[in-house]
């Protein structure tokens, strides 16, 4: 019967189409990340003279009155509530107690056309910590490794929905998951959230050079290692809106570039 | 067993039917299944045994197609009045506590007429998300909904389950008989956390459910 | 394609039917299930709609009507056809298939230029669930008038080439559907235009 | 048409579109085992593909199953291969993913290609006595539209995003808006495109199936006397003709929601969510009826054979295959009790579903009738087929909870549903597709299977499956919902852990007994032994063939002089008299008018 020695090899088939698929799943797994090829090269990456580099640094100070911090009510997630005894609080308007603004996002917007820069190997880290995204808003480089990580002990999922980037939607089940992702295109600013729990919110700026800062608990900034040129920068806050600055950059010079956001 | 519990005005109704349902089918089971056995011991090959020549027999077939036929109708007929209770008549809206309960990728949020008794109104006494309070013994009515995709509103103590659709407000109404807290579930597959998808039922007096309305009206 | 059965001994339940015409009706019987589907979703989302645009104002009708008759004439020229090879006239026939070809391509180009009116007032699939419905419908009757239409085109190739001489059931199968489209166009334009 | 001759022609000596060119033997390797228009390719190709997506799916379920034993664990070895980015641990996306294609593959990729493809296929034609179908070509073309819906379904793994998660019932809006969950990206699309193909197929070969049936059976072979896998094929058929192209234009609509961005389905441009669930069950409730109907069919004949008596009720069984049928058409209702579909149709649909578990009932006590003082030789299919009938009975009383809308408010989307279906199409469909398998591997191969070995099979099998899937009605009867990823994040079902590891646990033995069939059948493909023309001495036509049978099956095309059910006959010392078989100044005429009119049923004998 020549027809059961078909059969066998339709049968070998099969097994090998099976296989296949197991090893597809497997590449599936591994390329789900959306990771894109580095296109940080557009050309031969910019080296930048140290003997010649400045840096611009600066504040970024806050007047007038902040409003009411909004309470944040975590009962549906007794275990973060605990963490919060007298109440958890959003963060779209942090005032530091030297009368500066936290959570601002400084970039330098035009001045370095033409330039690429090669992205940093080390990754940035959004850490998921008690039902709040650590930091709150988050500055990369497009291309740059960003470990996402889930430090609390429930699911979180996160959702950006990136303009220029694939957005994407992964869930994140246990505590200490990490999960890498990129962004390949520059983008201010990224909204990410979490679907399990509505209130968490996070901002995350991606420019194509490494000259951006977040403002911290002192609310200064700094961009060093700056070649010398004229530059044009940006400071984004979420609640209110972006503010620019022309700053000239001599040889070695230290420029420095407040800014100011008034509160109403 | 927690989930065993009815704390429902037509719960204890539900709970009956389905015992009913587990007798007849039961029996039916047992007595299917024996004869199955019984007949495969019994009538299993021997050497020179023949079979039985018959192609069947009319009177049977008609028998034991009436009978299992009145009962099953029976059956459904018999259930048309808790469905009705539960599905149908709902309670009077001026008797009962209104809400509305709106189901999002993974939150329930809640709200309450506020001092103009309307819903919808832009005075209205919104509840922490994934958190409903309600009164004991008190016929409630839910006005459910979604944003988003399909989700179901089911708590198991209430026997009570409603799925929830975007564009579409179904009304749903309980009586809760015995304080407690109790989990509400998502029973509608809603996208990856719906595993997680899950809310808080507080049935409380009413005195302690207007002392916490008003605490949520304050805020 | 001459035989309706085997010539071997068999059980004739239908004798003097073709199994290629049984065989048609069960894929029109399955094709009405198709389009009750399409028209029924259209119905209940059209009636539970409260902002339903006045269909006359929209649509062209009368052009839509005229197109309409000419669907119809290409059935009779359908049947003409048929008729014409059963008596043996292939010359006939040939010519009735190309008029109702002819009359098929008409309809479509119509039909196109309907489409592209309404595209100009700014109505697409994704305008809203008239729009949605319209094309649905309408497009996917399109379709199978123009699966008809080639169909139409081959059974004429084959005609010319001398076939249907001895046994027209080609003809008639192609007949069977043609009709069948032209019955569909007919409930499409009741429920679609002048509802 | 001029080549139609008793001696067998390799397209099958029947009416057909048009496929000359494979006139003149020897017939290329491709034009005999490929592109071959013999329904015996065909059907045994069907098998193949549909035993291959068996063990993908199955695979499939116990990733499922180890989830829900040990949400969130590392899985080991597959872990590292599926999910290595997130540390072999199954995110709820992927869980998701694997549910709905563990639906998807064994509902529309397993069991209906391998009962109505493969048997349909294998059998009309034999049974029937008939060297082919009616149209082979459009039976070939009825295969090669499946392989891109195969293809496409298994591309769906690869994609971005991963395959669709919204479900084997991929309920809109959930399946419409392609940023709700990750799989419902390129994934659902292309789940949508290979369903639109499988439909396809099902169509083509339903029409194929019913003119062979009606139109191309042998002399004196009346309705009647047919033997009930045929009648059931032929209901099923019918049932495709009228039910898939309505789920094609459900399908087609939602597509089109996806792509050009139409409203049918999004509440926000004004459409109706539910009514996807309305048009969709309408389809996928007769669907259910698709997938058993064949099994019941075959049942019947393999308990008839085996029991050597004639099946208990003949006309009865006929009967209540169309009453099934009919019903099945205007009982979608009951998946929507709690849909928010208009309360008051629940009475209606609950009543409608409420009758149609009796034609069920009826065969089943036709069945046992049947072994009701027979001589039961208990082989491995007679073990299974039997085994076909108790877990048929578990899956249909467990329905009527589901029909009794105020019980079904309870159990509606929890695992009691899960346990119902599972008892229907594993516990029945599936043990029929094994009896089905042994019994006809010898027509099919030419070679017998072990029968210790299908033994093995079938009480390993037996017993994982029903310690499998009951356990599912106590979690249903704890309401814990399905679809979830993780039900002990719930208080309320945290304490099911240890019954579900346990379920989990029997699964897995579940999965490896089936490796025993795998082997059996291999082994019996290369050295089982040779096959006798009719080797359980059964009545039916097919065995009248040579094992396998030849292109064109049958030397000469038989007559039937009676019905297909004579075990222990009086006419003869043999326990049984095949239907072809002459015994002179015994038979009635031959029938040769049309059938309607003089049905001659053993029955009314």
């Amino acid at each position: 019967m020549p027809l059961r020695r078909i059969y066998l090899w339709m049968l070998c088939l099969g097994i090998i189409m099976l296989l296949v698929v197991a090893c597809g799943g497997g590449d599936e797994g591994a390329s789900a990340g959306g990771d894109e090829a580095g296109s940080g090269g557009g050309g031969d990456v910019t080296e930048v003279d140290p003997a010649t580099a400045g840096k611009i640094s600066g504040k970024v100070n806050f007047e007038g009155t902040a409003p009411e911090p909004e309470l944040i009510d975590m009962s549906a997630e007794a275990t973060c509530s605990e963490k919060y005894p007298d109440g958890a609080y959003t963060e779209k308007v942090v005032v530091n107690d030297n009368g500066t603004l936290a959570n601002v996002f400084v970039y330098v917007k035009s001045g370095l056309e033409g330039k690429t820069f090669a992205p940093p190997s080390e990754a940035a880290v959004l850490d998921q910590v008690d039902c709040h995204y650590i930091p709150h808003v988050l500055g990369v480089q497009t291309n740059q490794p960003v470990v996402i990580r889930n430090s609390d002990p429930f699911l979180h999922n996160i959702h950006p929905q990136p303009q220029n980037s694939r957005p994407f939607n992964i869930g994140q089940p246990k505590q200490g998951m990490e999960t890498e992702k990129t962004f390949p295109a520059a983008e201010i600013m990224i909204p990410v959230g979490c679907d399990v729990h509505g209130w968490m919110a996070a901002y995350i700026g991606v420019v194509d050079h490494p000259y951006f800062a977040v403002t911290g608990s002192d609310g200064s900034f700094e961009l060093p290692n700056l070649p010398p040129g004229d530059y044009t920068i940006e400071a984004w806050h979420e609640e209110y809106g972006v503010q620019e600055m022309n700053v000239t950059v001599g040889e070695q010079q230290s420029a420095t570039a407040d800014f100011t956001f008034r509160g109403t | 067993m927690g989930v065993f519990e009815n704390v429902s005005t037509y719960g204890a109704q539900v709970d009956s039917l389905y015992l009913l349902v587990l007798i007849v089918t039961g029996v039916a089971f047992f007595l299917v299944e024996g004869v199955l056995i019984y007949f495969l011991i019994r009538y299993r090959h021997r050497e020179g045994h023949r079979a039985m020549y018959t192609h069947g027999n009319r009177r049977v077939e008609i028998v034991w197609t009436v009978i299992p036929g009145f009962m099953l109708f029976g059956l459904a007929v018999y259930q048309y009045s808790a469905w009705t209770q539960i599905k149908i008549d709902r309670p009077n809206e001026a008797e009962a506590v209104v809400l509305s309960l709106e189901a999002e990728q993974f939150e329930w949020y809640a709200a309450y007429p506020g001092s103009d008794g309307e819903l919808g109104t832009d005075d209205d006494i919104g509840s922490p998300v994934n958190v409903i309070h309600v009164p004991v013994n008190q016929p409630v009515i839910i006005r459910l909904t979604a944003r988003d995709v399909l989700h179901s509103f089911f708590v198991p103590v209430l026997r009570i389950k409603q799925d929830a659709i975007p564009g579409t407000t179904i009304p749903v109404w309980f009586e809760a008989t015995q304080p407690g807290e109790y989990e509400i579930v998502c029973a509608e597959l809603c996208g990856l956390g719906h595993y997680r998808m899950r809310a808080f039922l507080t049935v409380e007096s009413e005195t302690e459910f207007q002392a916490w309305l008003a605490e949520m009206a304050a805020r | 394609m001459t035989v309706t059965y085997p010539t071997e001994a068999n059980e004739q339940p239908f004798p003097g039917l073709a199994i290629q015409k049984f065989l048609m009706w069960l894929f029109l019987a399955s094709e009405v299930m198709f389009f009750t589907g399409l028209i029924v979703a259209y119905i209940v989302i059209r009636f539970n709609s409260s902002s339903w645009p006045v269909v006359a104002e929209v649509l062209n009708v009368p052009l839509v009507a005229a197109n309409t008759f000419i669907l119809i004439c290409s059935s009779v020229t359908m049947v003409l056809a048929f008729d014409a090879f059963e008596r043996g006239q292939l010359e006939r026939g040939r010519y009735f298939l190309i008029a109702t070809m002819v009359l098929g391509i008409i309809f479509l180009s119509i039909q196109a230029i309907e489409w592209d009116e309404l595209i100009g007032h700014g109505i697409v699939a994704s305008t809203n669930l008239f729009g949605a419905t319209f094309y649905t419908l309408t497009g996917f009757h399109g379709a199978h008038v123009t699966g008809g239409v080639l169909w139409i085109l081959g059974v004429t190739i084959a005609a010319f080439r001398g076939h249907y001489g001895e046994n027209p059931i080609g003809v008639e199968v192609l007949g069977l559907y043609w009709h069948f489209v032209d019955l569909v166009w007919i409930i499409l334009f009741t429920i679609v235009y002048l509802i | 048409m001029s080549k139609q001759k008793a001696t067998p022609s390799h397209d099958g000596n029947v009416a057909h579109d048009g496929a000359h060119a494979h006139e003149h033997p020897p017939l290329s390797f491709w034009r005999k085992y490929v592109f071959s228009t013999d329904h015996k390719v065909i059907g045994i190709q069907f098998l193949f593909t549909a035993l291959f997506f068996f063990t993908l799916g199955g695979l499939l379920a116990l990733l499922i199953r180890t989830q829900l034993a040990w949400p969130w664990e590392e899985i080991p070895v597959i872990g590292s291969l599926f999910y290595a980015e997130s540390g072999g641990i199954m995110l709820p996306e992927n869980y998701l993913a694997l549910m709905t294609m563990h639906g998807t593959i064994m509902i529309f990729f397993f069991i209906i290609p391998v009962l109505s493809g493969a048997f349909g296929n294998f059998l009309i034609p034999l049974m029937i006595g008939a060297r082919d179908m009616a149209f082979p070509v459009l039976n070939m073309l009825s295969y090669w539209v499946i392989v891109p819906a195969f293809l496409v379904l298994l591309a769906a793994f690869f994609v971005e995003g991963g395959p669709p998660a919204a479900g084997w019932t991929s309920y809109a809006p959930l399946s419409a808006l392609p940023d709700m969950v990750p799989g419902s990206g390129t994934g659902q699309t292309l789940w949508l495109v290979s369903l639109i193909l499988v439909g396809t197929s099902s169509i083509m070969g339903a029409i194929n199936y019913i003119t062979t049936i009606v139109m191309l059976r042998a002399k004196g072979l009346t309705m009647f006397r047919l033997p009930m896998t045929i009648w059931a094929l032929f209901i099923t058929a019918v049932l495709v003709t009228l039910a898939t192209p309505v789920l094609a234009s459900a399908l087609i609509m939602l597509l089109l929601d996806r792509t050009i961005g139409t409203h049918f389905f999004l509440p926000d441009g004004g459409g109706h969510p539910v009514m996807w669930q309305h048009i969709f069950w309408f389809y996928s409730h007769p669907a259910v009826y698709i997938m058993i109907l064949p099994a019941m069919g075959m049942a019947s004949d393999i308990i008839a054979c085996f029991a050597r008596k004639p099946l208990f009720g003949y006309r009865p069984m006929v009967y209540s295959i169309m009453a099934i049928a009919g019903l099945g058409f205007i009982v979608w209702g009951h998946h929507m009790f709690v849909s928010g579909m208009n309360p008051t149709l629940g009475l209606a649909f609950m009543t409608s579903t409420m009758m149609i578990a009796l034609p069920s009932a009826i065969k089943t006590f036709n069945w046992l009738g049947t072994i009701w003082r027979g001589d039961l030789h208990l082989t491995a299919p007679m073990f299974n087929a039997l085994a076909f009938v108790s877990t048929f009975v578990i899956g249909g009383l467990s329905g009527v909870f589901a029909a009794a809308t105020p019980v079904d408010i309870f159990i509606q989307d929890t695992y009691w549903i899960v346990g119902h279906i599972h008892y229907v199409l594993f516990g029945g469909s599936l043990f029929g597709v094994f009896a089905a398998i042994q019994y006809w591997f010898p027509k099919m191969f030419g070679r017998m299977m072990d029968d210790r070995l299908g033994k093995w099979h079938f009480f390993l099998t037996f017993i994982s499956f029903n310690l499998v899937f009951f356990p599912m009605f106590i979690l249903g009867a704890y309401g814990m919902p399905r679809r979830v990823a993780d039900p002990y994040e719930y208080q309320l079902f945290a304490p099911l852990q240890p019954l579900n590891q346990f379920m989990t646990i029997s699964a897995y033995v579940l999965g490896a007994s089936q490796l025993i069939l795998g082997y059996n059948f291999i082994w019996a493909l290369v050295r089982g032994p040779k096959a006798a023309q009719n080797p359980w001495y059964a009545n039916t036509l097919e065995w009248v063939a040579p094992s396998p049978p030849p292109h064109g099956n049958f030397e000469t095309i038989p007559v039937v002089y009676r019905g297909p059910y004579e075990y222990a006959s009086p006419l003869v010392t043999a326990d049984y008299l095949p239907q072809h078989q002459q015994l002179d100044g015994l038979e009635p005429a031959v029938e040769t008018k049309p059938v309607q009119k003089t049905a001659i049923s053993p029955a009314s004998r």
